[in-house]
């Protein structure tokens, strides 16, 4: 790329003309893959800004985003970006509270919704948000009868713009070229564990460097194929699917809703793909159990070929030297196994993938990577505009996540924690300047709030975050995340929560996985009526011991955790919910609210008693309250005594 | 698991409702067509041409007709070999009146008027339904065949009431008669047959074959919701008579050569492609092709392995191939009522979703 | 009385005793559908099967002698003198008995609740298989069918009516075959034996009751597929009687499976699912046929019979579409 | 995918014709039908056809020291079947067809005269083809349906002492092209004779005929002839013999002529009548050889059962042609070796006198036949036989009868012409 | 003449009007002398016991039945007696009570079919199909899929309707009455046999239909309260005549009504 557009209206002027017919975003609906080129999307884009334009939006106004991934809601994004607007997406299934405090925050002057569960969330927190004046829709669906004066259907907007326009022939042109690339682009909302959300302000330069740097560290060209389908308002949607989309020139796909995604997925068969780990184990776990209904003959098959797989399809993926014959049987099971794998999957096209966010468990890891899928980690997070480090092909390693991104330079803390610094740093905390100097030093360097160290080879690994990082009486160290993830690699333990700071041992809440445990029910005939039976089943349980004790004897064999042995655990008998304040919403587990919602059962783990009572709230998914009780059992785990030399 | 359909999505409507939306499927057709085409017209001979091919493209062409009327307007109709008979005597008397007529549209024009006496045997179904139906177009089968053995205009008042084909030529080359080479009478078939096929999965596929499934489905209310029942049964009594005119014939003039109403158009014809439909699967294009493949080549097949393979007295053969037959007939249809059509949906569906078993 | 009054009247009385004999087909249609809905086109080939049998019995015929000698090289035909006709009827039923529980075992158990058409197919498949299996257990030469029915001319028949005539038209009088004439009483006394059966036995009720409403029938406490036995066996020997009848008048051959052909208008006119109707159906049939033959067929050619039936029953069926006595089809929304 | 094009290697192997004979042996494919309405006729014919050939393998090794081969092929009497058994055998040297069926006839003449594969009809097939100089390569000798019709009028002349006038003969014919044929020759002789003629047409299968002998008795015809086929035949026999129709005025023609058409009638046939061109009965030396030959070797077909009936005597006789035909054409060109053209020629030459017949041990069982470049279709001599129901066979009761050649060879021209027209054939010259 | 309700409908003049019928079935009185009117964009429910005649009624309005007295009107004109196919020609679309869908098809399919007699191309065109038959399905593909968007059956719209779970089925025979875009919508007991989610789905899509395509509407139910919710006018059956006509109000508290009706127990 020899000109180096700054910001990303002038990206979108620039792709418009280099990839005037290329195809820039398609939308499943009505049946069919409806399809904008880059000067088709740019003409939708610039007469939406003109449209705002006409209602009055300025420079350096907020635009909230709510609604899933719709080719509309990016529009929106940019057409604010060239008034010199900050776009502000919003978590869609937040509900109207959450969602007042971000809009509150920002004080987003305008919102565009998706549809009328939008748009009734908005009108329900209007009156709290007094900066908010205009809505507009996507969806027209269900709401002819809503008489708002502020409310406006997004076609009528773009009318409106077409008609602004007239008038106004250059004012988006010359507000584009007002733009600069230190300018703020966008705010992202975290989702935060702890406390309220907090908006980091991006610049253009942190997002369009980020992704040119990251683009070109993978070439990625404009024939890439992408489904967006993960939160709109997570940097990591905002960098795969606006920034290097814009950078690279590639199409976003967007699904038709989120019930069809895997469909979508199947249909689009993206080349370049970004998952959190708990999809890929979603898919193996799906893989695997639909393998169990398969006839003897082709279970042995399969199993024979992805143990073939596993032998030799990582080494070729990895550029490594394979034998002829491994290499014919890898054709082989390409054949029949490994590409209608990936076919059902979605994958055949596949160049490139990656997950970060969670660790992924090696099974499921060298699983992808043996079919000759090229799943990469990366390690990053939202003030860094995603990328902190990133694995290079040919250097993949599952408990790894690479060497630092090009132009980032990161370190390791005395207290462990990893710290770094690079064009991608964000700007600051919005209306937070507390937390921004906590977080940013005046040398740049931000903090991640990540133990980690580097390995022999140069790469990053990360532990724990450093405040959970834990002691047990005796001193050892008690990383419980890692303890966890361990747990689960397992495809029938959903969440795991792991106990031990300031304890004399470790134990651990388990929850089953519904779809892998359920289906094991059914093929053995364990008849159950509810989660709670079954997570209460003593079977289960036997099950989850022995995952359990294997998760031990690894740990045993670990100089530094060996300590962090699972003693004693139980099933709990609801599953763990972002509803009830036990996850958050990108399911990380919030420790301090399940510690004191359970605190019960974590005595009871620790008091040796078998059983225990517990009466717990819930919210049900039309908002009302109720509550389940439960008598749990509590089990023993037998634990091993450490290997003295690690393997 | 030869299926790779991920990235083969549709961007379009045209491109969705396409005739083979799968990619593989429509490389398939082609990769078939081509040999079909290019292909077979060097390899065959005689024997290929009048035991295997011509018959299967005849009987195809029959199968389609009955399953357009049968398959897809749920009319059951045991006149097929009455309306293959109009068709060859049709043809027979636009070849002898207009030697120099091309006989693609000799072919096309008997089908034309197999459908208008099509029309009028239709009439009754207007009224009666289900097997009085099918029983009441047996009127029209026997009545056919006695007509056109009774009277000598038919038959050009030939003293033995047989018709045989004249030689007509295409480009030169004699497509009728027993010069013609096979070659030339099995592309000739084909080219029908495919353009045919086509235009059958266009009708069934549009408004046409919709307001026809409706019937077939439910009659009341599909003219509640603006069938007009007379219109659609007729309709396709006219284009099925079309295609089993046509498939008659050719079944005269290409491929028999010569014809007598009672052998060659009798009521087990009927039977036969009432069989293929079924057998192949009711409602189904590929079905017809399938069905007539099944029953034209299962018996060459036997005959061939029982006399030819192992030896035995033709007699028994021909007894055992008559059981077997019946038996496979009967194995099939409990096996899957929906025909081979089906079979192939499910096979395709779990080539679609291997290595999964649903 | 004009001999071409009493010729039309000859027509009409032979026109009837043919219609009993295609109503004699046309009966085990008609027990099968009713029972179970089951269109069973293999009913031809069933009497043809049951009158090979008889004769194979009678006449001592080794079962598939052809194969066996094929096999074997050996030379075997018969196993003796035969058996008397009495016991080999009953044999017969005995086969077809055991026929009608092996089709339920072997096919029909495996296509309940299937589209009727797809049952009408497996019969005819039957009928193929039936046709094979025939002609290898018995052989496929022409048989002489005897089982000591009166058959030929009633002189004294011919003779009562010659006198009706005028004097000296020298009418030579009536024709009437008395083989036709036993086989209606036979017709008449199986129709009476299965109304009796169907009235006064348990398993005849039963039969009733599934022909109104398969769930009912089961509370009676007989399953369906012990019904749909019996219902074949009944079949098979009213198929046996057809077989008996057609096949003292033509012997017994391939050709007799095609009377099937001839008892479908009869079924169309009177009903797929009544006995009466199947009776008055060919009675309606014969009589139609024979005289439009007589009187018009002749204008046209001859040969008219076949299509004939056909259209004639096509006719009646303009006006009931379901039959003369078939059960009123009602359309509902 | 290996499965599937296995199975399809599998299913174009299967579709092949798979028996291939030795290019050195005598070729005569047999075409029968032991199948469907017809079986049991087509079996005791293909019977006959087939023991003479093997029982010349036996005891004289063949003809002029080749063995022959005869694959046999079932039709079911279906044209398309036949058509199928005419490909498959006859690349393999194939010499002569005898299709056994009218309508297959019909199909392979084209066929045969394109692949110069000559094709011989006796008694059926195409009647004009007796017309050499159009039909190259079709026989129909030593008699046809025309022969027989005038035959049939023949004999009844003879039996009312040569006046027929003001008498009424009744045809009672099978539906379809076959039994038409008569018609037109009968149409002439009515006109020649004087006879007043009915035809009375019977649909198939015919297993009713009520309407037809109600209309019979009637009308009390003198004479009743029959071109009837199948089940037909015994239908009509019985009826006639309930009806108390005088069984020897009723006569049919040699498709009706076969035991299996008038034992289903029991005593009632006794007397019935039909043309033949062939002897009847087992009384010909040739049985001893068939007996000792075949029989007691267990090499006869069908366990030699049917030895002896009217319809094994035809195939025999069938065959007896062709292998007398072929012995010919290895005289003629002087090889051992025949192609279809040299069987052609070496039909064309055949010549069977009463010395012949003799020496192949069925004295009297036919007249002679001499064949010619013209005249493909034989003298067309008929005889009569009747039934006897107590003894259980069939006796010839009259001579072999030539037909009535004014009235048919213009018949045979006109046909055969309008053939030639129809199809631009232009007849060849006869040296 | 249009008066919007208090929810800013419009309710326009009479669509259709019933004059006086009567109907009977071999002496059997179905229907005896009812006459009533239906306004254009309005929800007008006919309601009664079973065997009230709240089928039949339905039955005479889309032609199946002809009654032996009475006249229908239809935009203003009186009605010859028609065959029910020439009766959705003129508008008039219906479901019915146990679900009619064509099972071999897909649900696609079976709305394209509702949609046909909107198709005009002929088989010439057809048997060619690309060209104009082609462009006509195409126009007509995308007006269905915007109502296989609005009742949100997106994911099963090439299933064959067979295999659908009931509720679905009822949604797609209300597909296939709306592809018909007619000006009367004839629904024959939309939420029999729902459960109570599968209702209010149901009565959702009713009042969506109404409003956003302003289709008047005439239903025939048996759940009171369903019905008193939905519906602008209520006409009430017993025994084949009118007790009853007004608004659900006026009905609730016609003492005939409570007598035959409510106060049955129902």
């Amino acid at each position: 790329m020899d000109h180096q557009s700054d910001t990303f209206p002038k990206l979108l002027n620039d792709n418009a003309q280099r990839f005037a017919s290329r195809v820039a975003m398609r939308e499943k609906d009505y049946g069919i893959w409806q399809s904008w080129t880059w000067a088709q999307m740019r003409e939708e884009i610039v007469a939406l800004a003109n449209g705002l334009a006409a209602l009055g939006f300025q420079r350096g106004d907020k635009l909230a985003i709510v609604g899933s991934n719709r080719p509309r809601l990016y529009w929106g994004i940019c057409a604010a970006q060239c008034l010199g607007g900050i776009p502000v997406p919003v978590y869609q299934d937040s509900v109207a509270d959450e969602m007042q405090y971000v809009l509150e925050h920002a004080e987003a002057k305008f919102v565009i919704a998706e549809d009328q569960e939008q748009v009734d969330k908005m009108l329900e927190i209007q009156e709290r948000c007094p900066n908010m004046h205009h809505i507009i829709y996507d969806d027209p669906r269900g709401m002819r009868s809503y008489r708002h004066d502020h409310l406006h259907d997004f076609t009528e907007v773009q009318a409106l713009g077409r008609e602004f326009v007239k008038e106004h022939p250059e004012y988006v042109n010359q507000e584009i070229a007002k733009g600069q690339g230190s300018d703020i682009s966008i705010f992202l909302y975290t989702s935060g564990t702890t406390g309220k959300p907090k908006g980091v302000v991006m610049t253009y330069d942190n997002i369009i460097m980020t992704a040119r740097n990251s683009a070109n560290f993978d070439k990625l060209t404009q024939y890439e194929e992408v489904l967006s389908y993960l939160p709109m308002a997570w940097v990591g949607d905002h960098i795969f699917s606006y920034g290097q989309a814009y950078v690279a020139g590639f199409c976003i796909n967007c699904p038709e809703s989120e019930s069809t995604i895997s469909t979508d997925l199947r249909e689009i068969g993206p080349t370049y793909y970004f998952a959190p780990p708990r999809v890929f184990e979603n898919i193996l776990t799906t893989v695997t159990i639909r393998m169990h209904d398969a006839g003897k003959l082709k279970q042995r098959m399969y199993n024979y070929f992805m143990d073939v797989a596993r032998k030799t399809g990582v080494k070729i993926l990895n550029g490594e030297s394979v034998g002829f014959s491994d290499k014919l049987l890898y054709s082989l099971g390409n054949v029949l196994v490994y590409a209608p794998l990936k076919n059902t999957m979605g994958f055949s096209r596949i160049r490139l993938a990656y997950t970060a966010g969670e660790a992924i468990g090696p099974e499921i890891f060298d699983f992808f990577r043996s079919l000759g899928i090229n799943i990469k980690q990366l390690y990053g997070q939202t003030e860094a505009a995603v990328f902190i480090t990133m694995q290079p092909d040919g250097q993949i390693f599952a408990d790894t996540v690479g060497v630092p991104a090009p132009g980032v330079d990161v370190k390791i803390a005395e207290n462990g924690e990893v710290i770094y610094r690079g064009p991608g740093v964000f700007h600051s905390y919005y209306k937070n300047e507390q937390s921004t100097r906590e977080t940013k030093n005046t040398e740049g360097w931000v903090f991640t709030g990540d133990a980690g160290y580097f390995a022999e080879n140069g790469h990053l690994k990360i532990i724990d975050r450093i405040k959970d990082v834990g002691r047990f009486n005796d001193g050892s160290m008690f990383a419980p995340k890692y303890i966890e993830n361990k747990l689960k690699f397992f495809p029938h333990i959903k969440e795991a929560v792991a106990f031990g700071h300031e304890r004399d041992y470790c134990t651990a809440f388990i929850n089953i996985d519904l779809e892998a445990v359920g289906n094991w029910a059914e093929r053995n005939n364990v008849p159950y009526a509810s989660y709670q039976e079954l997570a209460g089943n003593p079977q289960v349980y036997q099950m989850m011991l022995k995952s359990i004790e294997e998760v031990n004897r690894s740990l045993a064999s670990d100089k530094l955790l060996s300590n962090s042995q699972i003693h004693r655990f139980l099933i709990l008998h609801k599953e763990l919910d972002p509803d009830d304040g036990e996850l958050t919403r990108t399911r990380k587990v919030r420790r301090r609210i399940i510690a004191e919602k359970y605190g019960v059962l974590i005595d009871a783990l620790y008091n040796g008693s078998k059983q225990c009572f517990i009466r717990t709230e819930v919210t049900f998914e039309d908002g009302r309250k109720g509550a389940i009780e439960a008598n749990l059992h509590l089990m023993d785990v037998p634990t091993f005594t450490p290997v003295k030399e690690a393997a | 698991m030869l299926y790779r359909e991920s990235g083969d999505f549709k961007t379009s409507y045209s491109a969705d409702q396409q005739t083979f939306p799968i990619r593989l499927d429509r490389h398939m057709v082609y990769g078939i067509l081509a040999f079909a085409f290019l292909v077979v017209p060097f390899l065959i001979n005689d024997y290929w041409e009048k035991s295997v091919l011509l018959p299967f493209l005849v009987w195809a062409m029959a199968a389609l007709g009955l399953n357009i009327l049968t398959g897809f307007c749920g009319q059951v109709s045991l006149g097929t070999g009455g309306f293959m008979a109009v068709g060859a005597y049709a043809c027979y008397k636009l070849m002898v009146a207009f030697p120099w007529l091309n006989m693609f549209v000799v072919v096309i024009l008997a089908g034309l008027i197999t459908a208008m006496v099509g029309v009028l045997f239709g009439l009754p179904s207007l009224r009666i339904k289900g097997f009085y139906l099918a029983v009441a177009t047996l009127a029209s089968q026997f009545f056919l065949i006695w007509l056109f053995n009774k009277v000598p205009w038919f038959y050009n008042y030939s003293a033995s009431g047989m018709i045989a084909a004249p030689e007509r030529t295409l480009l030169g080359i004699p497509v009728t008669g027993a010069e013609a080479p096979p070659w030339m009478t099995y592309l000739f078939c084909l080219t029908l047959v495919t353009v045919f096929a086509f235009i059958a999965h266009n009708l069934v596929r549009g408004r046409i074959g919709r307001s026809w499934m409706a019937i077939r489905d439910m009659d009341i209310a599909a003219e509640i919701i603006g069938v007009p029942p007379l219109k659609a049964k007729l309709s396709a009594f006219a284009v099925s008579s079309f295609y089993i005119g046509m498939s008659g014939a050719m079944m005269f003039a290409l491929y028999l050569g010569s014809a007598e109403p009672s052998d060659s158009f009798g009521i087990a014809k009927s039977f036969l492609v009432l069989f293929m439909i079924i057998i192949g699967g009711l409602g189904s294009i590929l079905g017809s092709f399938l069905g007539a493949a099944f029953l034209t080549l299962l018996p060459v097949l036997l005959k061939n392995i029982m006399v030819g393979g192992f030896g035995w007295p033709p007699d028994l053969a021909a007894h055992l191939e008559l059981l077997l037959i019946g038996a496979l007939i009967m194995f099939f249809l409990i096996v899957e009522p929906h025909g081979l059509a089906q079979l192939w949906r499910v096979t395709k569906e779990r080539l679609r979703l291997w290595p999964f078993p649903h | 009385m004009s001999p071409e009054l009493l010729n039309v009247l000859e027509v009409m009385l032979n026109g009837l005793l043919a219609g009993v004999m295609y109503s004699l087909v046309a009966l085990g249609f008609v027990l099968i559908y009713k029972a179970s809905g089951i269109f069973n086109y293999a009913q031809g080939v069933m009497a043809l099967f049951a009158a090979l049998t008889l004769v194979g019995f009678q006449t001592g015929q080794i079962p598939f002698a052809h194969v066996i000698n094929t096999m074997f090289g050996t030379h075997v035909e018969t196993w003796g003198p035969g058996v008397p006709t009495f016991l080999a009827i009953i044999l017969t039923i005995g086969v077809m008995v055991l026929f009608a529980y092996l089709v339920e075992r072997v096919v029909l158990k495996h296509m309940v609740n299937q589209a009727p058409i797809i049952l009408f197919m497996t019969t005819i498949g039957l009928a193929y298989f039936m046709e094979g299996f025939g002609d290898l257990m018995w052989g496929a030469d022409i048989k002489t069918m005897d089982v000591g029915l009166p058959s030929g001319a009633s002189t004294w028949f011919e003779t009562t009516t010659a006198s009706w005539a005028a004097e000296g038209s020298n009418y030579p009088g009536m024709y009437v075959d008395m083989l036709d004439v036993s086989a209606a009483g036979i017709a008449i006394l199986l129709v009476v034996v299965l109304t009796l059966f169907s009235q006064y036995t348990k398993t005849g009720r039963a039969l009733r009751a599934v022909a109104d409403d398969h769930q009912a029938a089961l509370t009676v406490g007989i399953s369906l597929r012990t019904i749909w036995v019996i219902v074949w066996s009944i079949a098979g020997c009213v198929a046996l009687v057809a077989g008996i009848m057609w096949g003292a008048k033509s012997g017994v051959q391939f050709s007799l499976s095609l009377i099937a052909l001839k008892a479908l208008p009869v079924l169309i006119l009177g009903g797929f699912t009544s006995i009466p109707g199947a009776i008055v159906g060919g009675l309606i049939i014969g009589v139609g046929e024979k005289l439009f033959e007589y009187s018009i067929g002749g204008m046209l050619g001859g040969a008219t019979e076949n299509w004939f039936a056909y259209g004639l029953a096509l006719f009646f069926l303009m006006f009931r579409p379901q039959g003369l006595f078939g059960e009123r089809i009602i359309e509902r929304v | 995918m290996k499965l599937k094009k296995m199975g399809i290697a599998l299913l174009a192997a299967g579709l092949m014709a798979s028996s291939v004979p030795a290019m050195a042996d005598l070729v005569f494919p047999a075409l029968s039908y032991r199948t469907g309405p017809f079986g049991a006729n087509g079996a005791e014919n293909a019977d006959g056809y087939l023991d003479y050939f093997a029982l010349l393998n036996e005891r004289d090794g063949g003809i002029g020291g080749i063995k022959i081969q005869t694959p046999e092929c079932e039709t079911e009497y279906k044209p398309e079947k036949g058509v199928e058994c005419y490909e498959s055998t006859k690349g393999s040297g194939a010499l002569l067809y005898q299709p056994l069926s009218t309508g297959i006839t019909y199909q392979l003449i084209p066929k045969v005269t394109a692949d110069k594969i000559p094709m011989l009809t006796p008694g059926y097939g195409r009647t004009s083809s007796a017309n050499g100089k159009v039909f190259e390569y079709v026989f129909n000798f030593p008699a046809n349906y025309w022969d027989g019709a005038s035959v049939g009028v023949k004999y009844i002349l003879d039996q009312e002492k040569g006046d027929l006038k003001g008498k009424k003969i009744t045809l009672l014919y099978h539906n379809s092209a076959y039994g038409k044929e008569p018609i037109r020759t009968l149409e002439e002789l009515s006109k020649k004779h004087g006879y007043t003629l009915k035809t009375i047409p019977v649909d198939s299968p015919g297993q009713e005929q009520k309407s037809q002998w109600l209309e019979i008795r009637r009308d009390k015809p003198d004479y009743v002839l029959m071109w009837g086929w199948g089940v037909m035949n015994q239908v009509a026999i019985g009826e006639a013999a309930k009806m108390g129709f005088p069984m020897d005025h009723f006569i049919g023609i040699w498709w009706a002529g076969s035991e299996n058409d008038v034992k289903p009638a029991g005593e009632g046939a006794n007397g019935y009548k039909a043309l033949t061109f062939h002897g009847v009965g087992k009384d010909f030396p040739i049985f001893k050889d068939i007996e000792t030959h075949l029989v007691a070797k267990g090499k006869a077909t069908n366990g030699g059962k049917n030895i002896g009936t009217a319809l094994y005597n035809r195939g025999l006789y069938f065959a007896m042609l062709a292998a007398e035909a072929a012995a010919t054409a290895q005289k003629i060109h002087n090889t051992k070796d025949l192609t279809g053209a040299q069987m052609r020629d070496g039909l064309e030459a055949l010549k069977l006198d009463k010395a012949r017949l003799e020496a192949l041990g069925l004295p009297n069982f036919a007249p002679e036949v001499t064949i010619s470049c013209e005249n493909h279709g034989g003298s067309g001599l008929v005889a009569v036989q009747q039934w006897d129901a107590k003894a259980g066979a069939w006796k010839l009761v009259s001579d072999f009868m030539p037909s009535d050649r004014e009235i048919i060879d213009p018949l045979i021209k006109a046909d055969s012409e309008a053939f030639a027209a129809e199809n631009k054939i232009t007849p060849r010259e006869c040296k | 003449m249009a008066e919007p309700t208090q929810d800013g409908r419009k309710i326009g003049g009479t669509l259709l009007e019933v004059k006086n019928i009567t109907l009977s079935f071999g002496g059997v009185k179905a229907l005896t002398d009812i006459s009533f009117d239906i306004k254009e964009g309005e929800i007008r429910a006919i309601i009664g016991p079973n065997g009230a005649g709240k089928s039949s009624m339905l039955n005479v309005i889309s032609g199946f039945y002809h009654p032996q007295q009475g006249e229908v009107w239809f935009r203003g004109q009186k009605r010859a007696s028609m065959r029910p196919y020439e009766v959705a020609r003129q508008g008039i679309a219906r479901t019915f009570q146990n679900i009619a869908l064509f099972k071999g098809m897909s649900t696609l399919d079976n709305l394209m079919t509702g949609r046909i007699t909107h198709m005009h191309k002929n088989l010439f065109w057809q048997a060619i199909w690309k060209g104009p038959a082609e462009r006509e399905e195409i126009a007509h593909r995308e007006r269905v899929e915007h109502i296989i968007d609005f009742l949100g059956i997106q994911a099963i719209r090439k299933t064959p309707v067979g295999r659908l779970p009931y509720g679905l089925q009822k949604r797609v025979e209300l597909g296939r009455a709306l592809a018909a875009e007619a000006k009367l919508l004839l629904l024959d007991e939309p939420m029999a046999g729902m459960n109570l989610e599968e209702k209010e789905d149901m009565c959702r899509f009713i009042l969506d239909v109404n409003d956003e395509f302003g289709t008047t509407i005439a239903l025939i139910e048996h759940d009171m309260g369903v019905v008193m919710d939905l519906s602008d006018r209520v006409v009430v059956l017993d025994y084949g005549k009118k007790l009853a006509d007004g608004t659900p109000n006026e009905v609730r508290n016609d003492p005939a009504v409570i007598e035959a009706y409510l106060g049955v127990g129902h």
